[in-house]
Formats: C-alpha cells, structure tokens, sequence
C-alpha cells in the first residue's frame, strides 16, 4: 500500500487521499454494552468526585463530578455508572475514566435552551465530537480575529473532516453562524481540498481558502502560510497570531446542537483497515476500539499495529479496550507485516529527511542535537521548533532512525522544562 | 610602595643574572658551535664533493669580505686542480636550503653540490640531500649557464620547491663565483 | 596529606605523564618525534629546564612577590632554555639541527611553566627537583615510546641515539618497505591518537 | 474471555518508504560492476585477487572493529564490502597483497571506524587511506611502473603523467572514445569512462547520490581544464582528456557525493561540486601530483561542514 502510494505521486512526497464525490453515508457503530467516558481531570482520590459507582446517567447529560474544576463530559450512553478511576494518558496527561454499563432503554437527557454565546458554548459543547477549541475565544489577551473552519484532515488516509463538509454542510453553516454570534470574530473563512473548492459559497463563512493536496499542507501553520500568507514564528502558535482553527466536524457540531437542541455524541471515524481501504462511520463517544472493529468486521491479531490517528501522526495503542474520544479522528489497524522497526544506526547525512520536509529544517544537523539531549541547542541552532510534526522526515529515514519521536520528545521536555521553571519563578 | 620596589628589584636582579650567565656561556661556547657548524654541517657536504682531494678542505679555507657578509672558501687539490667549494642558500618549502657548491677553478664547472641545512618534508623535499642521483645532476654544469628545474636539473618528483631552492642556490652560488673570481685566484696562489 | 619525595617522583611517570594523561607539551610531542632519538634528545633537554627550573623557583619561591611570578618564572624558564640551546649547539649539534626551533620552542612548553607555576612556587626545594624529576623522565618516555612507534613503522628502524639501532627492520626483511606516513606531520596525530586510546583502555581497567 | 491481543506499540509514523542502509549500499556496488568488470578483463586474475582481497579485508576489519567497539556487528549492511571495492578500484591491478591489506584496512579503521563508523566519518575512508600510501609508497600507486609488465592493446602509459610531463601534444592520440571505453591504464575500476557514467547514472535516478554535486564537479573541471587549455593549449590538455582520465569519474560518481561527507542543501551541493572541479585542476595543472582528484575530496570534505551553514531560513524563524 505504501509503494502503491508513492507511485501515485511520482516522488516520495504524498498526497492526500480524496474520497469519491458522493461518499457512501456513514454507518453508526457501536454503543453495545459498554462506554468509557474521559474527563480532563486528574482522579487523585474518590471524595473529590461527586459521582459514585451506581449512580444512573443518561445521553446527553453532562457530567461535571469535581468540586474544584469545570472539566466536564457529556454522557453519550444512558446507564450505571460501573467504575471510576485514574487514567493515564500520552505524553504525562491525566484523566479520570467513568465506565459506564450502557441500559437498554435510552433517555435522553432535558436540556435548557441554548443561546449562541461564548459560556453556553464554552459549558455544552467543548467536548463535542471534533473538539472545538473553544477555550480559545473570548480571551481578552489573545483577541482571535479570524476563524478557520478547516475541511481538511491533517493527517493521510483521516477522511473525516472531508466528510463531514460534504455531507454536513448545512450544519457547518449554522454553526458557522453560531461561531460568529457568539465570538464576533472578524472574518470567518473555510479552507477545503483545492479539488473540491466548486460548490462552498453558501456557508456564511466570508473567505474561502483551497488547501493544496501535497501532504503535509494541511497543517493549521502551513495553510496560514501558503493559503493566507502569514508566517507564525516558530516559538508561536497560530492562536498567537490571531487564528483559531476549527475542525468541520466541530462546527458541524455546533451547528446541530443548536438546530436539534441535543448535544451531539456522535463522533466520525474513518476507519482504515490492513489493505488501507478507507471507510467513514459515526460512532458514539466512548465506544470501545474493539467493538468498532469488530461491527466493522475487521480483525486484529497478535502482533498488528492498533493505530488512534493516521499513519503519519497517530498513537499506537496497547488494547483494544481503548475508546473513541471527542479527537479521535481515525482508527487505523496494520498488519503485522507491515509493522517497520527503527534500527540503531546513526545519521549518515543522506539527506532525504532536509529534502521532505516542509518548513526547511536541517533534520541532519538536528537530531545529531537531539540524540545528544541538547533541545535547548537543537531549538536555538536547527530550528526544533519550526517543525509541524508531520513525520515525513522519519518515513524517508534511511537509516530508519526515529526522528519524529525525537523531536516530540525534545518538544515535550523543552515544555516541561519551562513550565517547571515558570513555576519555581512564580513562587 | 614597598611591594613595588621589591618587584622591580627582583625583576633587575633576576634580568641581570640571567644576562650575565648567558653572556659568560655564549662567549665560552662560541667558539666551539663554530667548529661544530663547521664540522658537521659543511664538513659532510664538502667531504661528501671532494671525496678524493689529497688534502683537507675543511681546513685549508680562507674568507672573503663580499659586501659585507663573510664568505668562507675551501680549497680542495684532485689531480693537481683547485677546487674551491662555498655555502649558499635558496628559499625552501620549509624555509631555507644551505647548498655547498663546488667549481672547478680550471673549468668554471660545477664539480658538486651538497645539501648542509634544510628542514624540508621528510620524505619529499628531504630526498635533495639524501638521494645522491639528484646532487650528481650537477657535476659538469656550468657554473655560469641558468641552472634551472626542467633544464639542466630534473626536479624530485613531489618536492618542486625543493629543487627550485637548490637551483636557485646553484645560480647564486654562479654570481658570487663571477663577482669574487679575481679575488678568489688571489687567494688560492697561497695553497698552490 | 604528607608528600613524599618517591610520590612526587613516581606521579610523573605514570599517573601524570604528561602527553598522555594531561595532554600537555602536545606540540613539541607531535613535532620532534619522527624518530626515537629526537624523542628522547627533546626529552632530555625538557627535562634539564624543567629540573632546573623547580629548582630556582622553589628556592626563590619565598622572595618573588606574587603580582611578578609570571615573569620571574619566564625569565628563569628562558635562561635556562638559551642555556640549553648553547650547550646542544656546542656538543651535540646534529640534535640540535633536528630538533631546530623546537629547543627554543621550550619556554612557552606549558609542561615547564605548568609545574613552575603549579608544583614549585607551592612546594619545598626536594619535592620539586622530585617532581620535575618525574615529570620530565616521564615526558622523555612518552616522546620515545611515540618516536619509537612513528620511527618503526615510518622508517622500519628505531634510533636510540646517533648511529645506535636498536632495530632495523630494513636490514632484518630486505623486502621491508617503510610505512612513511607515519613519519609526517598527520601520521604524528594518528600515531599519538592511537597512543592515547590504549592509555585510557589500560587507565580504565 | 479470550486471552489479550498483544498489539506491537511504537510511535508515528507507522510507514516508511522501505529505503534501508543494506539497499543503498548494494546499489553502490552494483553500480561500480560494470567498471569493476573492465577492469577484471583488461588485467585478469591479479584484478580479481585484488578486488576480492580488498572487500574480505574490509570486512573482516569492520568485524573486529564491531567487537571492539561494543556495537552491533553490521558486516551485513554491505558498507565495508563497497569501501573494499572502491578501494581496489583505485588501486593498479599488481598492487602487492599487504599494500592492499594494509590500505583496507586503513579505509575501515582509520578513515571510518576511529570518528565513530558510518555517518560520522568526515572524509571519504578511502580518499584517506589513498592519501597515505600515496605518500608511503609512492613507488606502488605509480600506474606506469606498476603495470608495466602487461601487454596490452593500447598506449600502456598513464596519460595524466604524460599530459603533465610533456604537454598536450603527447597525449593527442587518446582519443575521446578510446578513454570512454576505458582505452587507458589506471586503476583497476577507474578507467572505464561509459562504465563508470553509466553507474552514476543509475546512482542519480535511485536517488543514492546527489547530481548536484557531480555536474557542478564534473562542469568546474570541464570549464577550469578549458580556460587552461585556452591560455598555454601546448602545455595544457584539453577539458574533454581531462574529463575521462585519472580518477575524475570514479570521484565525482563514488567519491565526491559520499553521504557522510557531503552537503544536503542544493546551494552547499553546488559550491561543494565546483570547488573540488577548481582544486582538481589546479593540483593537475599546477601541482606536484599528477591526479588532484582524491586531494580535491579530502579538502571539500574538509569544508563541508561550513557549507552546512548556508541553508533556507526555516518556517517562522524570525531575522
């Protein structure tokens, strides 16, 4: 599949798979038995959380059980509540998992009306399905004057922003308009594939962007860069400069809480399977991986590869048990043949990785820093942190050294660092 | 106040006995570093050109003032003939190159050249004063002609700025001999 | 911690050799060492400042003001190094003639003013003639073991002194063709880089 | 319940284009056969010999440095095999056995193994390791004594020393064709001009080297020999001569654009080509050497690392 790939596009560079014109709808998966629901809050001990095993929840009731936080989750499933307990995620993150025994009657949860303002959004929809990022708006000392509505999916093979704007466009639309009554940003604008670009005049959105189908142009810094001609500094984020970005499944949300009056807790997947086919389904939130797969009849054995993500950027997972969560764009499976190790030799300076990559960072001198630890130097001389994580650097590694995780390591660290040091200066 | 007198007193003391005792070797020594120079840097090139001369060249030697600089002369007899034999010294790729050039006084012919001081690569530049085929190409020259890298002289492969330096000698050696000829024959009637 | 003279003495010729363990002196001990005796001829005359040296700085170590040292020390490095440059002029000047401007080149060794500055201005008048002692014999070896390692694989021979082979390898193997790399300035770098790596193998054991 | 699936766990991305060390360094030698081949059939079973004393001496060198360096023994990835091979490319089919031994090994331990193995050796090894014999034994890399012995169809001299020796008159009758088809003495794999262009041909399109780096190369030293030839045409060979003889193939598709040695950034490529063009030619014309080629690499190998430093300005690095 990977050759097949690469013959398509001539060079080693990709291209974005489009789906066909009229895609198949979406199968709803899934909501057998069992959900597991995370919330953003580290589980230290049970007096913190006013839930406890055996209460009852039902769809679309939000869930908000600590005493000292807002972090909330909006129930998908009606049910008893079976477990509550610490979950660790990625990257140093914490939740705390509440697995709930799905009942066979389903009741949905009463909601008041929802008025299109910042805190109604901010209190029902942040963990909507795509993840709007919503903390984003309204923060005095980082205005965002513009909103991208981004139709494209970040990562190859992820189908399911496409998806959603070519078959949810009325939704997109009145989330749009949402968005726009409560944030009052300055400009709208929507970025989809150039191949589709025919047909978006109606979405309210005031700027229409076409994103170009090279991977990895669909990266929010690279199409501020390319589409909008606005170059974020490295050290800056694109909500720095004034740009919020919204995945079009999110404001597609939105835009359905509001016509429907239900919060939505069905997410899009794609799902990819071992030959890389391709599928769009909607499943609710905290459906297992497992239970996905296996309505979806593909199977798993020892030794494949379990993917939350797309190929390029995604997270290999340890168990099936593992559940779909508000960002969980694409669920992926590799065969164990296909599965590709590191190796443990060093750089010899070939040269693909500088070639590929998109933002022009010299990876060769690079990951020579970071092999060493050096990410304060890596940042400073070879630019660490102009990389978009894309990963195109470590698929053409020829000496298959693991480049990516080098650098999300070295991004990781240089955080932590910082943040421990803002800390100490604080106190 | 005091520490600075103590300062500049140790200094002059020290100066001045460091002086002194350099003073006293360089003039108990000198003499013999001539003999030395003499003995183990001219010696070997001269010895190494008049290998058959029925006297001593190193000590049978005269000087002669040329424009200010002191020339030493030795005078070597082979088969009856006066040879005489001086140092001169060519720009190397390793600084200069003392070339002892000995000429036929009957023929104004080379008769040989020797190799006294260099610091040439090893290996390379070195091979001027330890290849002999290199130092016979000179015999029979004359010390009048451009003595030149191509022509008469074919350079040591690698070592071009050596060869040029010891030609370039070769040719200056040319010069002092026309300049000094009178004054040279004056002085070998003493040996006859 | 008591200093004992035979510590003193010893430290030099393995704990502290000086090209080795301290890599010090790297110029003169990448310069002369194209054969054994140039190594050892170097050595010596290091040796001689150096013993010297400790000797008048330890004895005047009490009457030179602290602000001034440098210079009292130069100056008496120096003497003694156009000391040593006369008397090699005068009785073994073929030496001399190799080891060119790396005799004078002595002064600024910073082996010399090292323990000058380090051991003798410190310490008492025996403990420093023991140390300069032993660093200087060990820094003979040193420049020894290394021409001997250039000269055996670049010239196939190792000269203990003027006209002494111990070792003609030449004479030995008449097809013998020298490895002359070695005896140039780069094959010094690999030769003292090898040198070094089997120093701080058997060090670390 | 059925037992847990044990899933494999590691980190983006979950593809790779398939490219591998092994990969590259077969091609390499593949592509040096069809000189490597010439070179067997013009001087028959010393060539072989040579060629396959080399690449068993590189790698049994590469072994014992594995081991004694406490790595993984990568004997298996073809690296030593093709610096073997390259080095007896270079070398005169009659080079005496320990020549060849002892130069091998010089190539794997000191030109690679002693600044930490593949990737991190600043010079080509065997550029290195041809240096210090040419300076040892001058007498075995001398194409013209070394191969006198061989009977062979054409002008049995090597035609750089004559160029340099007697001018471009002497070297009037190779002609362009005759050098291509490897019509010279040389090294064992160096002398076949459509071998060896082929080859790096081949290197080019499998993207295994840069061909920036060999036409800025191989274009400096065709211009340089040309404003040579154009100033003393008596004393100086033509471009075209120059272009086909000594080692300017073999260095521009197997020397020069040495991985580890080299520049990644087109602007760096381009200089780093044309500066050891200019170097070749000035060492050939005016230099000691007869051929500059392998001193040219190991001074561009030299400023590669400041060549490095010109690159594009990375995405969002502000001034």
């Amino acid at each position: 599949m990977m050759k097949q790939l690469q013959s398509q596009s001539g060079a080693s560079v990709f291209q974005y798979a489009l789906l066909p014109q009229s895609p198949l709808p979406a199968e709803t998966i899934g909501g057998n038995g069992k959900a597991t629901l995370l919330i953003e809050e580290m589980f230290e001990k049970r007096s913190q959380v006013d839930l406890t095993e055996g209460d009852t929840v039902q769809t679309g009731q939000k869930l908000a059980p600590f005493k000292t936080s807002d972090a909330y989750v909006i129930s998908s499933v009606t049910g008893k509540i079976s477990a509550i307990y610490p979950y660790p995620g990625d990257f140093g993150s914490h939740f705390t998992a509440v697995d709930i025994e799905v009942a066979n009657d389903e009741m949905a949860a009463p909601i008041e009306d929802l008025e299109p303002t910042l805190e109604v959004l901010q209190a029902y929809l942040a963990e909507a399905p795509g993840k709007p990022p919503l903390h984003l708006l309204g923060d005095p000392d980082r205005p965002i004057h513009t909103i991208v509505v981004s139709g494209v999916d970040t990562d190859l093979l992820v189908s399911t922003n496409q998806y959603a704007i070519r078959t949810e466009i009325h939704a997109i639309a009145k989330g749009i308009e949402v968005l726009k009554a409560a944030a009052a940003p300055e400009t709208v604008a929507i970025a989809v594939p150039r191949d589709l670009i025919a047909g978006f005049g109606h979405t309210g959105a005031d700027v229409l962007k076409a994103v170009s189908p090279d991977y990895p142009a669909a990266h929010p810094k690279l199409i501020l860069y390319h589409a909008f001609g606005v170059e974020v500094p490295a050290d800056k984020n694109c909500e720095d400069m004034g740009y919020a970005f919204f995945s079009a499944e999110s404001v597609a949300a939105i835009g359905q809480a509001y016509d429907t009056g239900r919060l939505p807790i069905e997410k899009l997947v794609t799902l990819i399977d071992k030959q890389c086919r391709v599928k769009v389904i909607t499943a609710r939130l905290g459906t297992p991986v497992g239970a996905i797969l296996k309505t979806a009849g593909i199977a798993t054995g020892d030794r494949d590869r379990l993917i939350l993500g797309g190929p390029m950027t995604g997270t290999a997972i340890y168990d099936e048990k593992l559940v779909v969560r508000a960002d969980t764009d694409a669920v992926m499976v590799q065969d164990a043949a296909d599965v590709n190790l590191v190796s443990d030799y060093s750089c010899i300076n070939c040269g693909e990785c500088v070639h590929v990559c998109p933002t022009r960072i010299q990876v060769n001198m690079l990951v020579r820093f970071l092999e060493a630890g050096q990410y304060e130097d890596g940042a400073e001389l070879y630019d660490l942190l102009s990389c978009v994580d894309c990963g195109l650097c470590s698929y053409v590694c020829v000496a298959r050294i693991p480049i990516y995780q080098y650098i999300r390591l070295a991004k990781y660290e240089m955080a932590r660092v910082s943040a421990v040091a803002e800390a100490s200066d604080e106190s | 106040m005091g520490e600075m007198i103590k300062m500049v007193i140790v200094l002059t003391i020290l100066s001045s006995l460091s002086g002194g005792v350099l003073a006293y070797v360089k003039e108990s020594t000198q003499e013999r570093i001539e003999m030395q120079v003499l003995q183990l840097v001219k010696g070997p090139a001269i010895m190494s050109i008049f290998k058959d001369a029925t006297n001593d060249p190193v000590a049978d030697r005269f000087s002669i003032d040329d424009e200010g600089t002191n020339l030493d002369f030795f005078v070597a007899k082979i088969d009856g003939k006066q040879m005489i034999a001086f140092e001169t010294s060519g720009k190397g790729y390793g600084g200069d190159v003392g070339l002892v050039v000995g000429i036929d006084t009957s023929t104004d012919k080379i008769f040989g050249v020797g190799v006294t001081t260099h610091s040439e690569t090893a290996g390379l530049g070195s091979k001027a004063k330890d290849d002999p085929k290199f130092a016979a190409q000179f015999a029979g020259v004359d010390i009048k002609g451009p003595i030149q890298v191509g022509d008469p002289i074919n350079a040591l492969s690698g070592a071009t700025i050596t060869s040029d330096a010891v030609c370039s000698a070769a040719t200056d050696a040319g010069e002092i001999y026309a300049r000094l000829k009178p004054q040279i024959e004056k002085e070998l009637q003493a040996f006859k | 911690m008591a200093k004992s003279i035979t510590h003193e003495f010893m430290k030099g010729l393995w704990e502290e050799v000086p090209p080795f363990r301290l890599v010090l002196g790297l110029c003169p001990t990448l310069g002369v060492t194209t054969k054994m005796q140039f190594g050892i001829g170097m050595g010596l005359a290091t040796t001689f400042v150096l013993v010297c040296a400790n000797i008048l700085v330890s004895m005047l170590r009490k009457v030179v003001p602290a602000k001034v040292r440098i210079a009292c020390f130069i100056i008496i490095i120096a003497t003694f190094v156009t000391l040593v440059e006369l008397l090699m002029q005068a009785f073994a000047y073929p030496l001399f003639l190799q080891l060119g401007i790396f005799i004078p080149l002595i002064v600024v060794n910073c082996i010399v003013l090292g323990r000058a500055e380090a051991f003798a201005s410190k310490n008492g008048l025996m403990l420093s003639i023991a140390d300069g002692l032993g660093i200087g014999i060990g820094f003979t070896m040193s420049l020894a073991a290394l021409g001997a390692l250039r000269e055996i694989l670049g010239a196939g021979t190792i000269t203990l002194w003027e006209g002494i082979e111990l070792v003609n390898l030449v004479n030995l193997f008449p097809g013998f063709q020298p490895f002359q790399f070695m005896v140039q300035a780069p094959g010094a770098f690999i030769c003292l880089g090898i040198m070094l790596c089997f120093m701080n193998m058997v060090g670390n054991r | 319940m059925s037992r847990k699936k044990m899933f494999i766990v590691s980190h983006a991305p979950f593809w790779h284009n398939g490219s591998n060390i092994q990969e590259r360094c077969y091609g390499m030698i593949w592509a040096a056969m069809p000189a490597v081949a010439l070179g067997i059939v013009q001087y028959g079973l010393p060539a072989v010999g040579v060629v396959c004393l080399a690449i068993a001496t590189a790698i049994l060198a590469e072994y014992l440095m594995n081991r004694a360096t406490k790595r993984t023994v990568t004997i298996a990835d073809g690296n030593a095999a093709l610096l073997g091979l390259l080095f007896a490319m270079l070398i005169p089919a009659t080079t005496p056995w320990w020549v060849v031994v002892v130069g091998t090994l010089l190539t794997v331990v000191i030109g690679l193994h002693v600044f930490g193995g593949l990737g991190a050796n600043p010079f080509h090894p065997v550029a290195v390791s041809m240096m210090m014999l040419t300076v040892s034994w001058p007498a075995f890399m001398d194409f013209d004594a070394a191969l006198v012995n061989y009977e062979l169809s054409f002008k049995a001299v090597f035609p750089l020393t004559l160029a340099k020796n007697l001018g471009t008159a002497a070297v009037a009758d190779f002609s362009t064709l005759d050098l291509l088809l490897g019509r010279q003495i040389g090294g064992i794999g160096s002398t076949f001009g459509l071998g060896l262009i082929a080859g790096g041909i081949y290197l080019i399109a499998k993207r295994y080297i840069r061909w920036e780096i060999c036409l800025s190369f191989l274009a400096s030293l065709f211009l340089t020999a040309l404003a040579f030839h154009l100033t003393d045409p008596v004393r100086f060979a033509g471009p075209m001569f120059h272009l086909l003889t000594g080692y300017t193939l073999i260095g521009a598709f197997f020397l020069l654009p040495e991985s580890a040695s080299s520049p990644v950034n087109p602007v760096p490529m381009l200089i780093y080509g044309a500066a050891a063009g200019v170097l070749t030619m000035l060492i050939r014309n005016i230099g000691s050497y007869h051929d500059g080629v392998l001193l040219a690499v190991l001074l561009v190998n030299l400023v590669n690392p400041l060549l490095d430093k010109i690159r594009p300005k990375a995405l969002g690095r502000m001034a």
